[in-house]
């Protein structure tokens, strides 16, 4: 893990309140698998003490580059959106342990992501594919303006998009659709907010599963011990800045 | 430029440590730069069982700060010095081990396992935290209290024992004046202050824990005043904190009577403050016509 | 939207107002706005003669605050009715004044000359101004002084009256359970916070007065954390303050357990920030679903 | 007075850490006699809650323009310096009363400036000639580095530098330069640090003169009684934000 300056390639506005933005750097030599996040610093000077953790939703070694989309949510996430290209931004990464694909090939796989967590799904899938799995996607969103990605994920595998409001695709929740689609996986990967974490982990009990937390961060690097999660092992819990934020679905209990 | 500090017997490289709670036992922050560039390592509070700690969220970002109840979570004092201790031996970085606890037999026992163990050069007594109900707070509001714990923890350690104080009192002079006499060799200020935080949306606090500690810049004039106030009146060395971030700041710490410094929060804006502010250090010491850290001994205070 | 509040007696037409120190008595900010947009006035401290206040420098930045030691300048109280009173009847706007003093004779000759006075509201009682030594902070850090202090003003005063509590005590409760025994009609809370600051280049404090009350959104959570405390244990009306910049900070105020809230420091930052405060709060309301305010009322101390 | 964004026109080192910033903005209208000074808000946010108080050097009320000269000092000079050309700031203004020249004409009048004290006598210089007087500047400044403005002083009227250490112009204190000059003059407008006031004070006793002072400023306006100074009227008192910063210099108490 590293401290870096990184460049703002580009950072524009995908969906409501929703941006895409590609940073460039060396940094981006040290991501090992999908689901790393980084750890971004807010403004100048020590009004924000408290970096922001946003996962890599893609990355390019050979360019150099990786791509961030969050959400304007709080003061943070409004000052990444202010950010203008040619720009430099203060990152730590890449952190974490993302998701582990070894020995996942020619499987059956779904990847079930919700709102902002959708984003480190998308590399998720690319390498999914490039070991020749059988992958669904099934994202949920708000309503139809929160909608990213949509194209950018149907042109990798087999997409079903689903708004909480019925706007658009399915009327309702991720869950409803895993129902209605009844086929059976080999795996699952989620990335979502709790409540749908949760809901996953019941409903998909009997397939091997991972599954990406949130919590509010300090350090980002397993010192401060805000980000715990109850957990069964040893010590009865895991830290998500440095265990995770990726975990099997069974050794977590949210 | 000469650097070095003498400790309440310790000798220190310079006087720039992590403070407890803010950079675990090393092994991270060990990933960034080379911990022998610390003046001391202060490693997280241990207490006498392993705790948990409080439900999450633990932490909120405030205006120039933060709230943190993370409840002294910890493996334990035998776990600290069976798996965490062993790490640190290889730095020629004095440790000092933070004893927290919920009653004075607590206490006491982690004090005198800690003392014994080789790898631990000084400690450093919380009877300050705000985030645990039975975190040792009620020790640091009041001055007999405070007394009697520091005394019979004394007793039982035979390395130099620091109280860390908590600015959450009316009148900090009386609690400085309390431990010194019960046999301190110095005193860490400030803890955090007790402070809250409520999420607009959940209409909840922010912190699970409800209250939280806050520290960060926000809080380093209280700092600098609460340093300033108890050097007045005492000689022991100060270990000063909250809210440094530059070696600038910690030039105002030392001339307000601290002998050496903490570095807490800012490592989480950058896991590199500690080392840059010992890199700087000599530059800030020139910008400002000083030439040796004697020369800022207090200034302010005499 | 409706925003006017019941408090302590007095109808606001919304519960917005300038906090005491901040606004002088209203004249300059009346170049900026129209008063009669306030929710209340507080004005100036007024002492028993003319005071002329600390030497300068009276103020320093901090991280997201300030340090202030005015010194509780002002021209007496007699002068204040005559002439700074007069300007303020203009306005459909209640006047709440604040009372300072060195001695309880000196308090309440202040307050039974304001509470007769008819453009003043209700009174404020000013037990916690940390600036001046003889400046009532004794009062503010001693509950049986406090009991003392506010029953005897009490006893001289037909109009409501606030007491403003310090958060420079180890117990808040103690000290907001006193002065409600005693008599007062609401609380205001909290003053500044004793700090200080260091300027390297002179080795001397910043403020001539050496220490100040810092002030701003550094200092935020803690008076959340402190309004919270004592709503739980307290049914009079609070006035809060205490780092106050925008609508959304007013609803944490509010949800906190405030009635009203004041606003300091921010005047200096933004000449129009009660107004600007005042203009979106019916927009900070809808964005997290509140229709009233009675809805945000002690929502998380229950 | 009013709170208002102005354009950054540009912003240029003149001299060591001294820069030079022209704003363009409806302000400049309201801007009555030189010695005014505008209160710029620092940065983003509520990291800064005080403005910086600086005097306007010059103004033309046809392009709508200020100027002002600042050393970089602290924090928030140093944000200034680092704005860029197209930006904006936002300034209240403009505060204070500035000199009064009303009945100042055709006389021999002394302008006496020490470092970032100079910037006020600029366009003070210019309404002097304006008006017929006879005008000697005299300038100090730390060292031949922080030297600024020479040029366009000396384009207005006699102008003599000193310099503390000696590196240029005249080795010595503007008060040495004001014995050696040995003229009487009708009236004296000084600007500088305090101690230098002081000096002039005395040595120009019996001239009718004018100084601007400074001191630490909360409001700027004159609601928080911050940045009074000890003067010899009915209250005792003077408020340098609102009844100065320009003085008779036998009113004020330094
Ligand atoms: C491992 C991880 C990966 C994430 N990936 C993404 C992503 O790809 N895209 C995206 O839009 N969001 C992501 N989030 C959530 C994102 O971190 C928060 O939305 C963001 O921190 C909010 O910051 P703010 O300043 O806008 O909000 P504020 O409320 O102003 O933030 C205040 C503090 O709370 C923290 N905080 C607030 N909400 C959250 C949250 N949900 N999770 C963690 N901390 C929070 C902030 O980091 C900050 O310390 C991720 C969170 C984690 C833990
Ligand atoms: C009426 C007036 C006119 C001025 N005109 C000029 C000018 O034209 N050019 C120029 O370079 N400087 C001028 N100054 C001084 C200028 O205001 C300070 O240098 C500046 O505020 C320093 O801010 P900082 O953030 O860089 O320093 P910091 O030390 O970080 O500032 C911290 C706080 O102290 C205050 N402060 C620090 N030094 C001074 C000072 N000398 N006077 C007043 N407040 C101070 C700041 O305003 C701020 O509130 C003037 C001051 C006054 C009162
Ligand atoms: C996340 C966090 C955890 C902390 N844990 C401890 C602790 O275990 N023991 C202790 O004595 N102080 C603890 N503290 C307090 C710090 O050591 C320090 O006194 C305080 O944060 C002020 O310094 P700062 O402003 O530099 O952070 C903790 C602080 C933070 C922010
Ligand atoms: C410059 C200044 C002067 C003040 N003077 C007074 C005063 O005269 N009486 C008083 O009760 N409080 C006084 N205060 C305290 C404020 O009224 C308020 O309680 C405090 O500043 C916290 O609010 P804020 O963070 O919004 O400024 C003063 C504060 C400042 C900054
Ligand atoms: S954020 Fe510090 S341990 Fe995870
Ligand atoms: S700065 Fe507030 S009165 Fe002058």
């Amino acid at each position: 893990m590293f401290r870096k300056e990184m460049k703002i390639e580009s950072n524009r506005l995908i969906a409501l309140d929703t941006y895409e933005m590609v940073l460039e750097g060396d940094l981006v030599q040290y991501i090992k698998n999908p689901g790393h996040f980084i750890h971004i610093q807010i403004g100048e000077g020590t009004a924000h003490m408290l970096r922001r953790p946003i996962s890599i939703a893609d990355y390019d070694k050979q360019i150099n580059q990786l791509t961030i989309i969050y959400k304007v949510f709080g003061e943070g996430t409004d000052w990444l959106a202010r950010q203008l290209p040619g720009g430099q931004i203060n990152v730590l990464g890449p952190l974490g342990n993302g998701f582990d694909l070894s020995g996942i090939q020619g499987q059956t796989v779904i990847v079930i992501g919700g709102g902002v967590g959708v984003p480190p799904l998308y590399n998720l899938v690319k390498q999914l594919n490039s070991q020749f799995n059988d992958v669904t996607a099934i994202l949920g969103y708000q309503s139809k303006v929160s909608i990213f990605y949509e194209k950018e994920f149907k042109d990798l595998t087999q997409t079903y998009i689903a708004t909480d409001d019925g706007t658009y695709g399915y009327d309702g929740l991720v869950t409803d659709v895993i129902r209605e689609l009844r086929f059976s996986y080999d795996h699952y990967f989620s990335c979502g907010p709790t409540g749908m974490l949760k809901a996953v982990q019941h409903q998909l009990s009997d397939i091997d599963g991972y599954i990406s937390i949130e919590e509010r961060m300090g350090c980002g690097v397993g010192a401060c011990f805000a980000c715990v999660c109850q957990a069964d092992n040893d010590k009865g819990y895991v830290k998500i800045c440095q265990d995770g934020p990726v975990f099997h679905a069974k050794e977590v209990t949210l | 430029m000469n650097l070095s500090v003498q400790l309440g017997g310790l000798t220190l490289k310079n006087p720039v440590m992590p403070a407890s709670g803010c950079f675990g036992f090393g092994q991270e922050f060990s990933q960034f730069y080379d911990l022998n560039t610390l003046g001391a390592i202060v490693i997280k509070a241990a207490t006498g069982e392993a705790r948990f700690g409080n439900p999450t969220p633990r932490v909120a970002e405030t205006s120039s700060g933060m709230l943190n109840a993370i409840g002294l979570q910890n493996p334990g004092v035998d776990q600290i010095i069976k798996q965490e201790l062993p790490f640190l031996e290889q730095f020629d970085t004095p440790v000092i081990a933070n004893v927290a606890g919920s009653s004075e037999e607590e206490y006491v026992i982690v004090a005198e396992k800690l003392s014994k163990a080789s790898t631990v050069k000084a400690l450093e007594l919380n009877i300050s935290c705000p985030n645990v109900k039975e975190g040792g707070i009620q020790f640091g509001t009041d001055p007999e209290l405070a007394y009697q714990l520091t005394n019979k923890v004394k007793n039982v350690s035979s390395k130099p024992l620091f109280v860390k104080l908590s600015p959450n009192v009316t009148n900090i002079v009386s609690m400085a004046k309390a431990v010194e006499e019960a046999g301190a060799d110095g005193l860490s200020m400030i803890n955090t202050l007790t402070g809250m935080k409520i999420d607009l949306k959940t209409r909840k606090p922010l912190i699970a824990n409800e209250t939280g500690g806050l520290s960060g810049p926000a809080i380093k004039p209280i700092a600098i005043r609460m340093i300033h106030q108890v050097r007045q009146v005492s000689n022991i060395p100060i270990i000063g904190m909250g809210g440094i971030t530059t070696s600038e700041d910690v030039l105002e710490f030392l001339l307000a009577g601290a002998d050496a410094v903490a570095v807490g929060t800012a490592n989480f804006q950058n896991p590199y403050a500690c080392k840059d502010i010992i890199d700087e250090l000599p530059r800030a010491f020139e910008k400002f016509g000083y030439n040796s850290l004697n020369e800022l001994k207090g200034v302010v205070s005499t």
